[in-house]
C-alpha cells in the first residue's frame, strides 16, 4: 500500500474533519450530522438548495463543489458506498430555503435507494426534493436511463446550481440540471485500480502495461482489456465513443473536461487533452472552454476520462456563472 | 404445533451479537466477492454498520422486540449505505414488527418476522428471484419455511431447511447474470461469480439456525 | 508503466501544446521560443516582470501560475532538469515592461548555472534581472542557502507576484520573496518514485510499504527510509523537523499547504491536514489559511509534503491578492 | 614536433557525429548512474541535445571550426538544460575558439581546445578535483594531455594517455563524496557511485580518440 491513513475505520471521518477545517472559509459540517458537509453560505434566502452527493474516495468530488454559488451541500458516504438515507434528509433540513431541494448525483442503484428514502422523509416535512441522476457514462449501458455518472457530475452540478444561483424555481434547476446531462457525454480509461483503505490492496486486478477502455470510476468493466496503448491512441478509442453518441457535430460548440482518476499527472493529460482539441478542430467542433485536472477521480487509481458538453447560451452562461468553493473557483 | 417454541429477546440479542462477529470474521471474504462484480466495499460496508450495532447494543436492553430491530435497521440503514444498507436496514425493521410489545415471540410469529423482512427487500430493491441478488437466497428459504412448517417438521428441521434452501440459493447465483445492482452493468461477465449480498444473507441466515434453542 | 504518453522525446513539447491550447485564456507560447509560456496579460505595464521556472514534471508547478497577478512567464525545462539559458533570457525580453524582472525558483545547481546565464545576457541588453532562490526543503541542508526548493515555491511566488502587482519596484519585490522565502519551511515523505517517461520505469526504487522521510521532489534522499507508518505518525515527525527550523512558536500565524506528490489522494492530504492542524492548535500556532492539493509534484509520484509560512501582515495581504491563473485562482 | 600532425574539419565532424552515436547507446546507462545518486535524467537530456545537434549539423558545414562548436555548444546549452547543459555547452563553445579562421588545426592547437573547453566547465562550475564531478575526468585527462606532449611522445600516445587519464580520474569518482552539483546533498550515501558526468565525459574524450586519424 501507498496510502496516507490511519484506522480504516475513521478515513471518511477524518477525512472530513481535515476537510472542513482547511476550508473553513466555505464549509462546515451540519451540526446534528457528521456525513453532511454544508455552505456556510446555507441556507442562502430565496434560492433552491442544491445538493449533491455519493461514497467517498472521487474528492474533490462531492464535497470539494460545495461554496458559494455551488452546491449548498454534499452527502458523504463511505468509501464507493452512497450516503445513508438520514444524511440526504439531514442535508434538505441543511439547507433549504422554502422554495424546495435538488438531489444531484450520479446514477448507482445504491444511490438511488438513499437518495430516495431521504426525500421520502423531506416530503414528510411538507419539503418538496426533486432528483436528477447523472448518466455521462457512454459506455455503461446501451439505454441511457441504466447509465453510469462519472466526472460529468461537474458539469451538471456547475449548470443547476449556477440555475439557482440566479433565482430560478425548483424546476427550472431541475430543467437546467436536465438539460445539462442530456448534453454531457463521458468516457475513460483505467490503468490501475484504486487501493481500498481497509484491505490496502487493489480494489480490483489491472496488470501493469494493461488498460480497461469504458471502465466505471469503481472498477465496473469497460469495452476492452488489452494492452497499454500510446496516449493518442486511446484518446483517438474514446473519442470514437463519445462523439457519434449524442452526436456531437460539426459547428457544435462544447467545453471539454479531462478528468485524472488520481494518480494521472497534469503532464499525461495535457498531453491527451492536447489530441483531443486535434480532433475536435478536425471535425469542426468548436472548445468553448476546457478544464484539465482531477475533478471527479478514485483515491489513487491510475488513469483519465474525457468528457464533452454541448453547449448553447443558456448552458453557457450556467458554465460561466461565477462561484467560489475549496475546489473550484470560477471569477 | 410449535406451541412450546417460544423464542424470547435473549436469543435476538445472542443473534445479532453473532452476526456482527461473523460479518467481522467474513468481512475480507464478503469484499472479495464483491471486487470481483461490484465494487469492493460490501464487507467493509456491514462490518461498519455491524460494528456500531454492537456498540449501541447495551442502550437497546430495554426494549421489545419491535424496538430492538427496529433500532438494528435504522443503524444499519444510517451507517452501511450503497445498496446493502437499504437492504438489510430495511429488512431488520420489519423483522422485528411482529414483535410489537413483545419480549418473545412464537415460532409461527417467527415466520412472520423473516416473512416481512424478506418482502421489506423485495419492495425496497424490486429484485425478483434469478437476479442475482439477496433475494435469490432469502426469497427461496423463506418459501423453504413455509413449506417446512405446512409439513409439519420440527423445528429445528424448519429451520435447517430454511437454511439449506439459502445456501442453495446463493448457489446458484453463481451461473446467473446479474440484471440488478452494480453487477447488473456487466452482463455476460458476472456470470461465475458467488452474489456477494446473496453470500451475506445466507451468512445471516445460518446464525438464526446456529442460535436456535431447540 | 501507468502512463499515457507519445514518444518520450515529444513529452514537454505535446504537454505545452495542449496546456496553452487548454487555458488559452490565460497563456500562450512566446512566439520565439517553445519553452517560454507567457501571460496573455504580459508585459504589464509599468510591473516588475516575474518569472518562474524549472523543470517540466512538477506541474502545476510552474507554468499552471502564470496568470493576472501572478507570474508573468513560466520557463520550462526538461523533465528534472533546469531550462536552458536561452529560455531564460526569452522570458525577460517577453514580460520586462522597463521596471526589470524577477527569477524566482527552486534552488538547483542546474537552476542556477542556466538562470544567471539568462541574467548575463538580460543585463547585456540593459534589463536588470534579480534572482531570489527557494530555499524551504528543511532537510536538505544545514545550511540555508544550500537548501533545495520544494512546494514552498508556491507562497514565495504568490507573495513576489502580489506585491509586483501592486505596483512595487524591483528592490521591493526582491525583499517581498526573500521574505517570503526566509519565513517558510517544509519537508516530505515519498512512498514511490516517479515514472520516466524515457524508460518508463520508476526514477528510483522505493519499495512498495516503504517510505523515504525528507525525500527531494526528484528522489534526492531525506532523513531515513523505513517501513510505513500511518498518517498521524508520518505527519507528526515531519513537522518535529518543520516546527523548530524556523522555529515556529505559539503566538505565531502561519499559513498551510499540505501537498501531493502526484499520486497521493486528497482523502489522504486531509487526513494529513487534520493532524497537523490538531499540531498547531496543541502549539498554539494559528493557522491563517491553508491549501491542501497538488501544488508541487513529481509526477506520478505517491507522497505528500508540509509547508508552513510564519505571516505577518504584509504577507497575509501579500497570500490573500486576488489572481487569476489556470491552477490558481483567488477571490 | 607534431608538426605534421593536422586535424582537419572532417575528423571534427565525424567525432561529434560518433558522440551523438554512442550518447544514444549509453542513454540509459548514463540515466542509471545519474538515477543512483542525481535525478535519472543525464543520459536522456545529453540524448536530446545530441540528437539535435545531429539534426541541425548539416546546415553548419561551411562554417569554420569556431563556428561549428560553437553551434554544437549553443545547441546543447538550448536543448540539454539542467547542470550538464551549461557545462557541456560552455565546454564545447570554448573548445572551438582557438580554431577561429580555420578549417585545420595542429595538435599543439588540440591541446589548446581541451585546455579552453575543460577551463570553461571549471569556471562554469566551480568545481575542482575531488568533488566527484565531470571535473576529475577532464582535468587528469588534461594535464596528462600537456605532460605527454612534454614528453614528447607520439601524438597517438598523447591521446592515449589523455584519455587513460580520464578513465581513471571516472574511476576514481566512486570513492568519492560527493560536493558539487545534485548528490553533493547525499554525503556519504553519494559514496560507491560512479558519477555520471565522469562517465560522460570521459565517454566523450575517447571518440577522439578513437576517430584519431594518426
Ligand atoms: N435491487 C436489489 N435488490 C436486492 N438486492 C440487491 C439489489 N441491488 C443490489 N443488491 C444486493 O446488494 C449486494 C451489493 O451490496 P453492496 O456492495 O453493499 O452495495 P453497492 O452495490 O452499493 O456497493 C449485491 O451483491 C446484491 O446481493
Ligand atoms: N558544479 C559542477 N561542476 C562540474 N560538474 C558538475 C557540477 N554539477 C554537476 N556536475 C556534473 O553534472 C552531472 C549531472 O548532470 P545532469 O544529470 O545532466 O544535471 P542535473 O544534476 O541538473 O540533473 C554530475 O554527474 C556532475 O558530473
Ligand atoms: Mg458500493
Ligand atoms: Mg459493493
Ligand atoms: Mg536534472
Ligand atoms: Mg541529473
Amino acid at each position: 500500500m501507498r496510502r496516507l491513513l490511519n484506522d480504516p475505520y475513521d478515513v471518511v471521518e477524518e477525512m472530513l474533519e481535515g476537510f472542513c477545517r482547511a476550508h473553513s472559509e466555505h464549509v462546515h459540517l451540519y451540526e446534528d450530522d457528521g456525513r453532511v458537509v454544508v455552505s456556510n453560505l446555507a441556507p442562502v434566502k430565496n434560492k433552491v438548495g442544491v445538493i449533491i452527493g455519493g461514497g467517498s474516495g472521487h474528492e474533490p468530488l462531492f464535497l470539494g463543489y460545495v461554496g458559494e454559488n455551488f452546491a449548498d451541500a454534499a452527502v458523504i458516504g463511505n468509501i464507493n458506498t452512497s450516503p445513508s438515507p438520514e444524511s440526504c434528509y439531514n442535508a434538505v433540513k441543511a439547507v433549504d430555503a422554502g422554495r424546495g431541494c435538488i438531489y444531484l448525483y450520479g446514477n448507482y442503484a445504491g444511490d438511488v435507494m438513499n437518495f430516495d428514502m431521504g426525500a421520502e422523509m423531506a416530503a414528510e416535512d411538507g419539503i418538496r426534493v426533486e432528483t436528477v441522476t447523472i448518466t455521462d457514462d457512454v459506455y455503461s449501458s446501451e439505454n441511457i436511463a441504466d447509465r453510469r455518472g462519472v466526472a460529468g457530475d461537474f458539469f451538471v452540478f456547475k449548470a443547476a446550481a449556477a440555475k439557482a444561483a440566479m433565482g430560478a424555481d425548483l424546476d427550472e434547476v431541475v430543467a437546467a440540471a436536465k438539460k445539462a446531462n442530456d448534453n454531457t457525454r463521458s468516457m475513460g480509461v483505467a490503468l490501475s485500480s484504486a487501493t481500498h483503505p481497509a484491505t490496502g490492496r487493489a480494489m480490483f486486478e489491472l496488470a501493469e502495461g494493461d488498460m480497461e477502455i469504458g471502465m466505471g470510476i469503481h472498477g465496473e468493466p469497460g469495452v476492452r482489456r488489452g494492452k497499454l496503448q500510446n496516449a493518442d491512441k486511446v484518446v483517438d478509442e474514446i473519442m470514437s465513443y463519445i462523439l457519434p453518441d449524442l452526436p456531437f457535430e460539426a459547428g457544435d460548440e462544447v467545453a471539454v473536461l479531462v478528468n485524472s482518476l488520481g494518480a494521472t499527472p497534469l503532464m499525461d493529460l495535457h498531453i491527451c487533452y492536447r489530441r483531443v482539441a486535434q480532433i475536435l478542430d478536425e471535425k469542426k467542433i468548436k472548445i468553448y472552454s476546457s478544464l484539465v485536472g482531477p475533478y471527479a477521480t478514485t483515491m489513487d487509481m491510475f488513469g483519465m476520462s474525457i468528457t464533452l458538453m454541448k453547449l448553447d447560451s443558456e448552458l453557457k452562461e450556467l458554465l460561466d456563472y461565477p462561484c467560489n468553493a475549496p475546489y473550484y473557483v470560477k471569477k | 404445533m410449535y406451541t412450546d417454541c417460544i423464542l424470547g429477546k435473549d436469543y435476538f440479542y445472542q443473534v445479532i451479537e453473532k452476526i456482527a462477529g461473523l460479518i467481522e470474521e467474513k468481512r475480507d471474504y464478503l469484499t472479495e466477492l464483491d471486487a470481483a462484480i461490484g465494487d469492493a466495499d460490501h464487507g467493509f460496508n456491514l462490518s461498519i454498520g455491524f460494528r456500531e450495532v454492537l456498540k449501541k447494543m447495551p442502550e437497546w436492553k430495554d426494549k421489545d422486540i419491535k424496538g430492538f430491530f427496529r433500532s438494528v435497521g435504522m443503524t444499519l440503514l444510517g451507517k452501511v449505505g450503497g445498496a446493502a444498507g437499504p437492504l438489510y436496514g430495511s429488512f431488520f425493521m420489519k423483522f422485528g414488527e411482529p414483535g410489537s410489545g413483545k419480549d418473545e415471540v412464537t415460532f409461527q410469529e417467527l415466520f412472520e418476522m423473516f416473512k416481512q423482512g424478506v418482502e421489506a427487500v423485495e419492495q425496497r430493491g424490486k429484485a425478483i428471484l434469478g437476479e442475482k441478488t439477496m433475494v435469490d437466497a432469502l426469497r427461496p428459504a423463506l418459501n423453504a419455511f413455509e413449506k417446512a412448517m405446512k409439513e409439519n417438521l420440527e423445528a429445528k428441521q424448519v429451520m435447517e431447511a430454511f437454511v439449506d434452501a439459502a445456501r442453495q440459493g446463493a448457489e446458484a447465483t453463481i451461473d446467473m447474470i446479474a440484471k440488478k445492482g452494480r453487477a447488473m452493468r456487466l452482463g455476460e461477465r458476472s456470470r461465475g461469480h458467488l452474489d456477494p449480498g446473496a453470500a451475506s444473507s445466507t451468512m445471516i441466515l445460518e446464525v438464526f439456525l446456529d442460535c436456535f434453542p431447540f
